[in-house]
């Protein structure tokens, strides 16, 4: 690519290498068109850099000490210590080596990279700044564009993330001596992750959530293990409370958080509560980022959230000018915007590609992790499904056990008449790998019977899932049936 | 295809050996060309494709 | 029960509580059979008591010490003590609570429970012989049985299992310190599960092994990082020896091994091999239990092996006696047995069950995991196909590089033409749990297409199985296609 103030043209122009932007990339290059992508800040987006990597990979290093910490029943003792910037530098050497994976296959399958931010000047036209280096900027003109600029997390009043106490979870995972105290500002899946994280190297943890429950948008019986475990890590919560505002205290910071639902004119007025600790994350919620790269310019609008909507080939209401990943609406997840992604791109091409899926598997990364698939029980009664559901609880999985973690259980939900599988629920251990096989037998249309007689290995999680099938054929061999 | 070998879910290999259709005789209509249940329903109406009741007596071939 | 020498009659008597033998009881009381479930020793059999259950306990708990141990990369510094008596009490109790739930179970689903030994008195009548507490023996008379009498250890001259230091799996799984040295014989998946384990809480370990490489049957690069593993762990091999007799030395034992193929008069005698260890443990394969119930008297024959032959409706040769599980010939897998014993239990009820599964999956618990189901590539050409293979390597896993473990790959063989999935071989971590995906596809008779296009969560490891669809399809995101 030559820089300066030249224009160059491009079929395929990408703005953001998230896993919605780079995949969308590769597969362009895989389709032999001639795609650029756009990339201000780093290879991968949020997720390989500041998200679901850097999260996993301290989720699973704290694991591995605390287990060992709390494993005297199994006639283990030990007593690990945690040199959190060694931590760290380990995350992001397996940040760098998926980022620059990134960075070769795209270059490998023929992707133009471009440092630099986009601009949208008109419909078929971009403006590339190159900031540092004093580069200036460059035109490029296109034929199709992929809008996949990603999500930032939102700021609550008062709580701003350039002041030092005060972190965004791109901050939180980068720390790099374990805090002693951490208030945590909400239960969602990112800060119950990082709350767990830290719980685990044994920071007290406070979560102030606004609502009455951790993991809203969750059935409670999901919810509860991994509200146990939380409270056995010591992780207290206080629910109700949002966080009003901050100030400087002697080691760190003191929270004020008022009750949530305060109903104007109420005679007592409740106290405020006030907790202190040395830093303290908000982690309430994301938000699109489609406010910074001129998309009026090109006529593509967005909704009142600031999302931009597509329809089912990932077009926005301009023809030729694609949207995937967070910048297009919930659920906010890396392997949805690959989808998309790679959606827009085939389309592009020319194949008949679109978003069809039957069920987007989620996954929450607490200890237990929850992971979910299509249809809840409650959701297929609503689509007008008599739903028989069937569960089976990993108290009674010999693997589950053997691994000293027999918490949670795995439910699916199935059509009354013919058994076809609508969805799944699972908590418990490796909930996240479990939920593929429930995927693809969704996705396959496959029945109950189906998943019940497809021999499962002894001993496995995976038989937990054979048996939620039978459970709900009323055959389970391993627990009662009812 | 080799050894006959059909792609067929259990649900539709169970009702045919219910219904004593052979399945290596039926198309598929399923995705990929998959045995459906239907399929094995449909060639129990017809009566034709149905070929030979599977025999009651043991087979040979072990797991 | 009334025991004593009385004769009682019973619709479907079962000889054996293994997996094979309490499935099928537990099924049959599903089923509203009247079922009487003979066993001996201990319910849940070799698996529960002293096979699957046991040592995935211990190589779960060594694993749990040895990762914390080395895991200074990631910035955890602990030096774990290792209680194995402590270990092997808390193994004990999840056995404990696996077979008390298992005898619960049968109960709850009516099934005849019967202490003793079983012997055929001729094709309709066991006698039952119940030793201790001299209670006698007594008759049964049946209309169906069910033999599921399991496997033993082979045992081979010189090294008898009474001698204190030669163990069997069961005794290994049972010692209450660590020993200094051991010397294994056999690199079947038994000696080389148990080589980890006692590797991992720092016994010295050499392997003898007839042959010239471990885990005979698999191939040779899914072998080879499970070698590499084992070296590292200071595993010491010696392949291409027998083990021909022991001798008791200063601290345990020297173990004196020939030569394997050494043909006879070979001019230059080549030099035993000399071992000194703690113990030595023997574990060279398994073999029926089949010539100890006077299966004559019933008629029921056995092959050459001493395995009893069956159809696909689990049939002997005598037709109201069916055989499942160990017994009945390989694979020795208890979720095999399992199958089988549902089948017998479902074809004596009138139902239209068959063995007629597509795919089996075989796992080896060693480090990393290996797990296969359906046919390798060497099998499918011998088959006649003309298969394509696709291969993802974890090293390209975000969610492996977060474990700190990312050696393997996933490996995925189909049809060529239409692409139906017909066998999957994984080498690296939860092998064990990603292939319960790929078994499903098999037996719904999944495309490559189908996997590939079902959405996989991010970041896990069951993205490398629709990766390694995507990469026999030509369009794998995370890696070079051919
Ligand atoms: C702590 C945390 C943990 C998470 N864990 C998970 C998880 O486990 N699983 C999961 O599925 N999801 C997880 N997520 C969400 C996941 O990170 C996002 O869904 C995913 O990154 C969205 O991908 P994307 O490509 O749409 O956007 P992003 O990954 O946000 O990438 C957008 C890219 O566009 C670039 N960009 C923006 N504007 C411009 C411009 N004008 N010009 C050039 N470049 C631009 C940005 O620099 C960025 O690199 C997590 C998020 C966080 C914060
Ligand atoms: C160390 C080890 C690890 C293993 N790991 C795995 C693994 O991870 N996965 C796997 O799939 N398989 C594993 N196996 C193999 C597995 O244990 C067997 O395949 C399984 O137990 C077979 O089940 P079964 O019911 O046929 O027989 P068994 O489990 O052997 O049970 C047979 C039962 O019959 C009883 N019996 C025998 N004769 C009589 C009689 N005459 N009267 C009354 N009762 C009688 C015995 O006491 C016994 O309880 C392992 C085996 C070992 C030794």
């Amino acid at each position: 690519m030559v820089v300066g103030d030249v224009t160059t043209g491009t079929d395929v122009l990408i703005v953001g290498a998230g896993p919605a932007g780079y995949v969308a990339a590769i597969r362009a290059g895989q389709l032999d068109l001639d795609v650029t992508l756009v990339e201000k800040d780093a290879y991968g987006g949020t997720c390989l850099n500041h998200g679901c990597i850097p999260s996993k990979a301290l989720i699973t290093a704290t694991d591995v000490a605390h287990e060992a910490a709390n494993a005297e029943e199994m006639g283990i003792h030990a007593d690990p210590a945690i040199d959190l910037s060694g931590m760290v530098a380990w995350k992001d050497d397996v940040v760098d080596q998926l980022t620059s994976g990134v960075e070769k296959l795209c270059k490998a399958n023929q992707v133009n990279l471009l440092e630099g931010t986009a601009t949208f000047a008109d419909e078929n036209t971009v403006r590339v700044s190159h900031d540092g280096e004093g580069q200036g900027s460059e035109t490029i003109e296109f034929e199709h564009a992929i809008v996949s600029t990603g999500s930032r997390p939102v700021e609550i009043p008062n709580f701003d993330f350039d002041d030092d106490p005060v972190l965004d979870s791109r901050q939180a995972l980068s720390l790099t001596s374990v805090p002693d105290s951490l208030v945590v500002v909400g239960a969602g899946y990112i800060g119950m992750e990082l709350a767990s994280v830290f719980a685990k190297v044994d920071t007290d943890v406070t979560v102030i959530e606004m609502l009455e429950s951790i993991l809203p948008g969750y059935d409670d019986d999901l919810k509860r293990p991994v509200k146990q475990r939380a409270t056995e890590l010591g992780i207290e919560f206080e629910f109700g409370y949002t966080a009003a505002e901050w100030r400087e205290a002697d080691d760190g910071v003191r929270v004020v958080a008022e009750p949530a639902d305060r109903t104007a004119g109420d005679d007592e007025e409740p106290d405020p509560l006030e907790l202190e600790a040395e830093a303290v994350l908000v982690a309430v919620g994301r938000e699109p980022v489609s406010d910074t790269l001129d998309l009026e310019a090109a006529g593509v609008e967005t909704n009142d959230r600031g999302f931009i909507e597509t329809d089912s080939r990932a077009r926005t209401n301009v023809d030729h000018i694609f949207a995937a990943g967070d910048v297009a609406g919930e659920p906010m997840l890396a392997h949805k915007g690959s989808m998309e992604g790679q959606v827009a791109t085939e389309v592009i091409a020319g194949e008949p590609a679109a978003i069809d899926y039957q069920a987007m598997p989620a996954v929450v990364f607490t200890d237990p992790e929850i992971a979910t698939v299509g249809l809840t029980e409650t959701e297929a009664k609503e689509a007008g499904f008599d739903p028989v559901v069937g569960q089976f609880p990993f108290r009674a999985s010999g693997r589950a056990l053997t691994t000293g973690d027999a918490e949670g259980f795995v439910s699916v939900v199935a059509t009354e008449s013919k058994g076809y599988l609508l969805g799944a629920s699972i908590v418990g251990p490796e909930a996240s790998e479990l939920v593929a096989e429930l995927g693809l037998a969704i996705e396959l249309g496959a029945t109950l019977e189906d998943v019940a007689s497809t021999v499962h290995a002894h001993p496995t999680l995976s038989e937990s899932v054979m048996e939620a099938a039978e459970n709900a054929l009323g055959r389970a061999i391993h627990t009662l049936n009812r | 295809p080799p050894r006959n070998r059909v792609f067929v879910p259990p649900r539709a290999r169970r009702l045919a050996r219910e219904t004593g259709i052979d399945l290596s005789s039926l198309e598929g209509s399923g995705p990929g060309g998959r045995i459906t249940p239907a399929d094995v329903r449909a060639a129990l109406d017809d009566g034709t494709a149905g070929v030979a009741r599977e025999s009651r007596s043991p087979e040979t071939n072990p797991a």
